[in-house]
């Protein structure tokens, strides 16, 4: 999306409810800014999100998608976070075969104590998805406007 | 090693023997210190303001010439090295700064040389203990002590050489040498500086603070890095004798010439 | 279709001061689905969710949308207003349009532009809800209280007191935490050691509570209600139960040069010691780090002295596992190091101390037995300085220190100088401080005290630098008011040091999944409204690991924090998660993916029968879930191959058109 | 505050890059100040009087040569104000103006002994001159 002549990235971040999101809000009551491209939605836990979620945010033109769970080892569900990082290496290199740049993905552990952690890494995200520009591998004509 | 040199001007005139023992020990621990061409003063002391550009200049080509080169860029002399980091944190930090200084030279530069004071290099780069094994007259039984002074390790954020308020890396390399490091409270306050030369009452007070500390603390004698700091300790009648930490050096590893 | 409501909240400007909530009520209303938007002040209020209620019984809704703060913050609040309301309370979602836009986005037009987008993502949501109805889980009848200090020993013995059993996790050898090595607490110098030890020895003697000293938490698990923790009862080579306290064997071990950590290093223990006279439990506990015996095989005098028997040098690591309805953090705090702050000369004089040394060496069980002697010499100090602030209210760009007031320095320093100046009045006492504060009861009256009929010296400013000179500290410092820079020549120089939250605090949080500040003290559910509770249901906060406190407030939010746990415990159910996985048989071919990553064992296999559009009928292996035992996490939801399973609440369909709203 | 010492104030601020406003008045910059007793202002009134505007009396003091730029009060400062930036920046808002150097170089021969080293000779030009 262009916005006065600046490309602004659509991304989409998958944040965890329990260490994740609420690093997010912690970010929010710190007042810690970060780009308003992010778009948060909720999952119980990182390993709900299944691979399908993020062609389908590409497909419907996203620029970058973030996922972010809880640390190895802290995962709410005892191993759901496990799940996530196996999963997502293959989807992940499997993305950039495809020719979708492996900076447009991206896992993050992020805690619910680290709300400065969660800013950063949306501004770090953000950052590099921008710096690619837009997105049109996966997407489909359909859905333009 | 290679390294860069930046020995400054009064390291040419009345402070050659700070610079003579620094190269001669730097030849006994296999230092070469290649000297910046053409260097220039850099000016003595740092101007903190941020639109100070010229003055700077100096600095910036040592700094851009060193990194050239891909080499450290060591100075002796507490004033030069305290001039030139700061002005390449300035160039690292100061985005500002960073622009207007760029449209004064050739070759674009941000702050990518390493700095270090000789000091430094002996620790991180050499090793006290790798200095320790070329003592061949160990200092053994000399109560020394360390004269920081202000240039040395302050601003610490920048400078980032040890503890600003409770420094060791001189006291290290005198233990290395076989000498007895003497800790006295007023080993970083200041001697006066260049206020010697419109207020000579208060360059008096303060050196005499810092020479009466270190009497006190029993020293036999005081070592400093700046030839400034050894010309106000002396001036004032500094009862322990005050010499470079490069002709203590010197003579430890057995290289200073006799008089 | 549903008929869905959107509620957008101003949060007063909180929202409204950088989102347009009237574009963004006017935008959602047109929304598939949407037949009612608008915005209001707080929906949170009586008023706000009466809006909602009369817009449910008018326009018939099904569905509501709350454009609002975080889900973690008031989700439950319009779940039971929709309740309320006769609508089924999952049908509730919302729309984090505060903690994720206006905080964080600072201009008006972006702010509205996310606030709408993620509003569309919501109502998309809806617009695929189901009604939910949770199960119930049972409540484990028993509390864990995580620290043995003031804190944790106050909340110990409420909950314990309400009937509830209660263990207490101490990491030390003993409880009693940091008023155990007080002198006098202000305002009214009652001896810490009176008021202190007679509740530790209640907490012994309360058959409800079970100590663990000498023990860490090691794992936590579970959720409120039915936590599962796994102690780490760390070996102190002493059989608890035999070991009578006697003490013999910390006075004949001959390891003596063991740094006494009660008394801050100011003097020595032994390798096998009793923290301190009153200890709870009082049970000696070998320091491997230095016992003889356990590091070369050579020595055990304490096993010949003690005549219980009750050392055991083979004694090893025990583990304990444990389940717990609720758990307390009390994990409390320490002064800060004073390495950074070198031109007090801490580390250069041993007579610069910090005030809990002080406290320490003007106890009568301290190293010098009460008497204030200077730790060079053992001389009388005849002038003392105090500096105030030291490391507290730094800026973070200084780089040291930490950036909060550490609230208890003004009123203990008072107190030192105040007592010092009375058992010694030939005592010159300086305190130098940015600003006295004392809000509290009889708190300033007491600094008065201290200044007016105490005479102690009280200067606005700051110790510049302490040089020590033979015997001497140099002082230098500024009297602000004279407009003066003083050169003090003193004995000795106390500083008030700041204070943090205890190591262990950071670990402890990452456990058990609560949130903390960048300070490492935990953070509430609500600053104002639910100051000891973590946001984190079923983990509350009590003492000085929230935020700095004196002995009072720690107390009262103690009992607070008790309070909570008992309103927990008396529950004998607590309603579950609705949002639990669910298989659809038809499309489940019984490969087992789910059962082999289901982390609670939730899933199993049954035979049933289906009939096949033929009319005959046929025996299939599908997946079956066990919903009170599932947790909702989806990794079954991933794994299906064939698309059968979802989860309630975060169905797939639901996800996804989150997705498309967000990208649309 | 008139315009002009308006101006002023902000350009100190800014070619300084200090912000006057984190002070919170401790007091520590004097404590640890070694040129103190030879200032008329000390540090800390440097900071809360460009903070407040009140700039002329800074400029017409003896203070700003007194300064020795130890940066012992930058070290030492809990709020990071950096009050010997504020001084250097005052001072060059003095010395940059066409005829005002502080030291002239024709003065400095009278000042020398043959000890002295040309750092010193440096440094004070760079302190006091343009």
């Amino acid at each position: 999306m262009q916005i006065n002549g600046e490309f602004q990235p659509k991304i989409v971040a998958f944040c965890c409810n329990w260490c994740s999101y609420a690093g997010a809000d912690l970010a929010g009551n710190n007042r810690l800014a970060y780009p308003e491209n992010v778009k948060i939605i909720k999952v119980p836990c990182s390993c709900r999100v299944n691979p399908m979620f993020i062609l389908r945010a590409f497909q419907r033109g996203a620029d970058g998608v973030i996922l972010c769970g809880c640390h190895p080892g802290d995962c709410h569900y005892t191993s759901g976070n496990y799940y996530t990082r196996r999963r997502m290496a293959l989807l992940f290199s499997m993305l950039n075969y495809l020719g979708i740049e492996k900076e447009r993905t991206r896992v993050e552990w992020v805690s619910a104590a680290e709300g400065a952690k969660f800013a950063q890494t949306m501004n770090e995200f953000t950052e590099a998805v921008a710096a690619l520009g837009e997105n049109k591998r996966l997407e489909d004509l359909r859905c333009k406007k | 090693m290679k390294v860069s040199y930046f020995p400054g001007c009064t390291l040419k005139t009345k402070a050659k023997q700070l610079d003579k023992y620094t190269r001669k020990s730097a030849e006994v621990l296999d230092i070469t210190l290649e000297e910046i061409e053409n260097w220039q003063c850099c000016g003595g002391v740092f101007t903190t303001a941020r639109d100070e550009i010229a003055t700077k200049l100096s600095s910036v080509r040592a700094l851009s010439e060193a990194a050239k080169k891909d080499q450290i860029l060591v100075s002796v002399c507490s004033a030069c090295h305290n001039v030139i980091k700061q002005t390449n944190n300035a160039m690292q930090t100061d985005d500002e700064f960073n622009f207007r200084v760029n449209q004064y030279i050739d070759e674009e530069y941000n702050g990518e040389a390493k700095v270090m004071h000789f000091l430094e290099l002996l620790r991180d780069e050499v090793g006290f203990d790798k200095v320790a094994e070329k003592v061949k007259k160990s200092l053994e039984g000399k109560k020394v002590a360390a004269y920081y002074g202000c240039l040395l390790l302050r601003p610490s954020s920048v400078m980032q050489m040890d503890d600003p308020e409770n420094p060791t890396i001189i006291e290290d390399l005198i233990s290395a040498l076989g000498g007895e490091p003497v800790i006295y409270p007023y080993r970083n306050e200041c001697c006066g500086g260049y206020i010697a030369l419109e207020n000579p009452e208060s360059a008096k007070a303060r050196s005499n603070k810092v020479t009466d500390s270190a009497a006190k603390s029993g020293a036999e004698i005081i070592v400093t890095a700046c030839p400034l700091c050894k010309y106000n300790l002396e001036k004032n009648g500094s009862e322990i004798p005050v010499v470079y930490f490069t002709e203590l050096l010197a003579e430890a590893l057995g290289v200073k010439e006799e008089n | 279709m549903q008929r869905i409501g959107v509620f957008v909240c101003w949060c007063g400007s909180n929202i409204a001061g950088t989102v347009d909530v009237q574009a963004v009520s006017d935008a959602l209303q047109n929304e598939p689905g949407v037949v009612f938007s608008t915005n209001y002040q707080y929906m949170c209020s009586q008023a706000g969710q009466d809006i909602i209620k009369n817009a449910i019984a008018e326009h018939k809704l099904t569905g509501i949308v709350v454009c609002s703060c975080s889900p973690r913050m008031h989700e439950a609040t319009f779940r039971k207003t929709a309740a309320a309301a006769g609508l089924n309370p999952y049908m509730v979602e919302i729309a984090n349009i505060r903690e994720q836009c206006s905080w964080v986005h600072k201009d008006m037009p972006t702010g509205t532009e996310k606030a709408i987008i993620l509003g569309k993502a919501a109502v998309a949501k809806v617009n695929l809800n189901a009604p939910l109805k949770p199960g119930e889980s049972p409540v484990t009848k028993r509390a864990l209280v995580i620290g043995g200090g003031i804190a944790g020993i106050q909340t110990a013995l409420d909950i314990a007191e309400a009937g509830f059993p209660v263990d207490i996790v101490e990491k030390k050898p003993t409880i009693g935490g940091k008023m155990a090595q007080l002198d006098k607490t202000f305002p009214t110098l009652d001896c810490a050691a009176c008021i202190l030890t007679p509740k530790m020895v209640d907490v012994a003697q309360n058959e409800n509570i079970r100590i663990f000293s000498y023990s860490e938490v090691e794992e936590v698990g579970g959720f409120v209600g039915n936590f599962d923790v796994k102690i780490r009862k760390k070996a102190r080579f002493v059989n608890e139960d035999i070991c009578t306290g006697c003490g013999i064997c910390t006075e004949k071990c001959p390891q003596k040069k063991v740094p006494n950590e009660f008394n801050l290093g100011m003097d020595n223990r032994r390798a096998i010691y009793i923290p301190f006279a009153q200890a709870v439990p009082k049970v000696a506990t070998i320091d491997a780090d230095y016992c003889t015996m356990l590091k070369t095989g050579k020595c055990g005098v304490c096993s010949k002295v003690c005549t219980a028997g009750a050392i055991d040098y083979t004694q090893k690591d025990e583990i304990i596992e444990e389940k717990y309805g609720a758990i307390v953090a009390a994990t409390g705090f320490n002064p800060i190091s004073m390495d950074k702050f070198d031109e007090y000369a801490y580390n250069q004089s041993k007579d610069v101390i910090t005030s809990l040394e002080f406290e320490r060496l003007t106890n009568a069980a301290g190293p010098s037995a009460g008497k204030l002697v200077r730790p060079s010499d053992g001389k009388h100090p005849h002038t003392i300085v105090f500096v105030q602030c030291v490391g507290s209210r730094c800026a973070a760009c200084a780089e040291k220190g930490k950036e909060y007031c550490s609230k208890i320095c003004c009123m203990y320093t008072a107190k030192h100088a105040m007592l010092t100046r009375d058992k010694y009045p030939d005592t010159d006492v300086y305190v130098f401080y940015i600003d006295v504060r004392t809000p509290g009861k009889a708190f300033d009256e007491f600094y008065r005290r201290a200044v007016e009929e105490y005479g102690v010296h009280y200067i606005k400013g700051m110790v510049g630098k302490v040089s020590p000179e033979g015997d001497k500290l140099m002082v230098q410092a500024s009297d602000l008011l004279a407009n003066k820079q003083l050169h003090i020549e003193a004995d000795l120089v106390v500083l008030a040091a700041a204070i943090e939250p205890d190591k262990s605090a950071r670990p402890l949080a990452t456990q058990l999944t609560a949130s903390m500040d960048t300070n490492d003290f935990f953070t509430e559910a609500h600053p104002k409204l639910r100051p000891v509770e973590s946001p984190t249901a079923g983990v509350f906060l009590s003492g000085t690991c929230q935020g700095p406190k004196d002995i009072p407030e720690t107390v009262s939010q103690a009992s607070a924090a008790a309070a909570k746990v008992i309103g927990l415990l008396a529950k004998d159910k607590l309603t579950g998660n609705p949002c639990v996985a669910g298989s659809d048989e038809l499309m489940c071919n019984g490969c087992s993916s789910c059962e082999r990553v289901c982390p609670y064992g939730a899933i199993t296999y049954v035979d049933k029968e289906f009939r096949m559009p033929d009319r005959t009928t046929r025996v299939r292996r599908v997946a079956s879930v066990n919903e009170a035992v599932c947790q909702g996490c989806g990794a079954c939801t991933v794994a299906c191959p064939s698309g059968a399973m979802d989860l309630k609440g975060f169905a797939t369909k639901q996800i996804i058109a989150e997705v498309d709203a967000i990208c649309r | 505050m008139n315009n002009s010492t308006e101006n002023l104030q902000k350009e100190i601020i800014r070619s300084s890059g200090v912000n006057p406003k984190k002070c919170m008045r401790c007091g520590k910059c004097s404590a640890t100040c070694p040129a103190y007793d030879e200032m008329e202002y000390h540090p800390h009134q440097f900071v809360y009087m460009v903070e407040n505007g009140d700039i002329q009396p800074l400029l017409e003091s003896k203070s700003l040569f007194q300064c020795l730029t130890c940066f012992a009060c930058i070290e030492r400062c809990p709020r990071g104000v950096e009050p010997a930036k504020l001084v250097e920046a005052v001072r060059l808002a003095v010395i940059r103006k066409q005829g005002a150097n502080h030291l002239k170089a024709d003065d400095i021969p009278a000042l020398l002994d043959e000890d002295m080293p040309q750092q010193a000779i440096v440094s004070a030009l760079r302190k006091y001159s343009k």
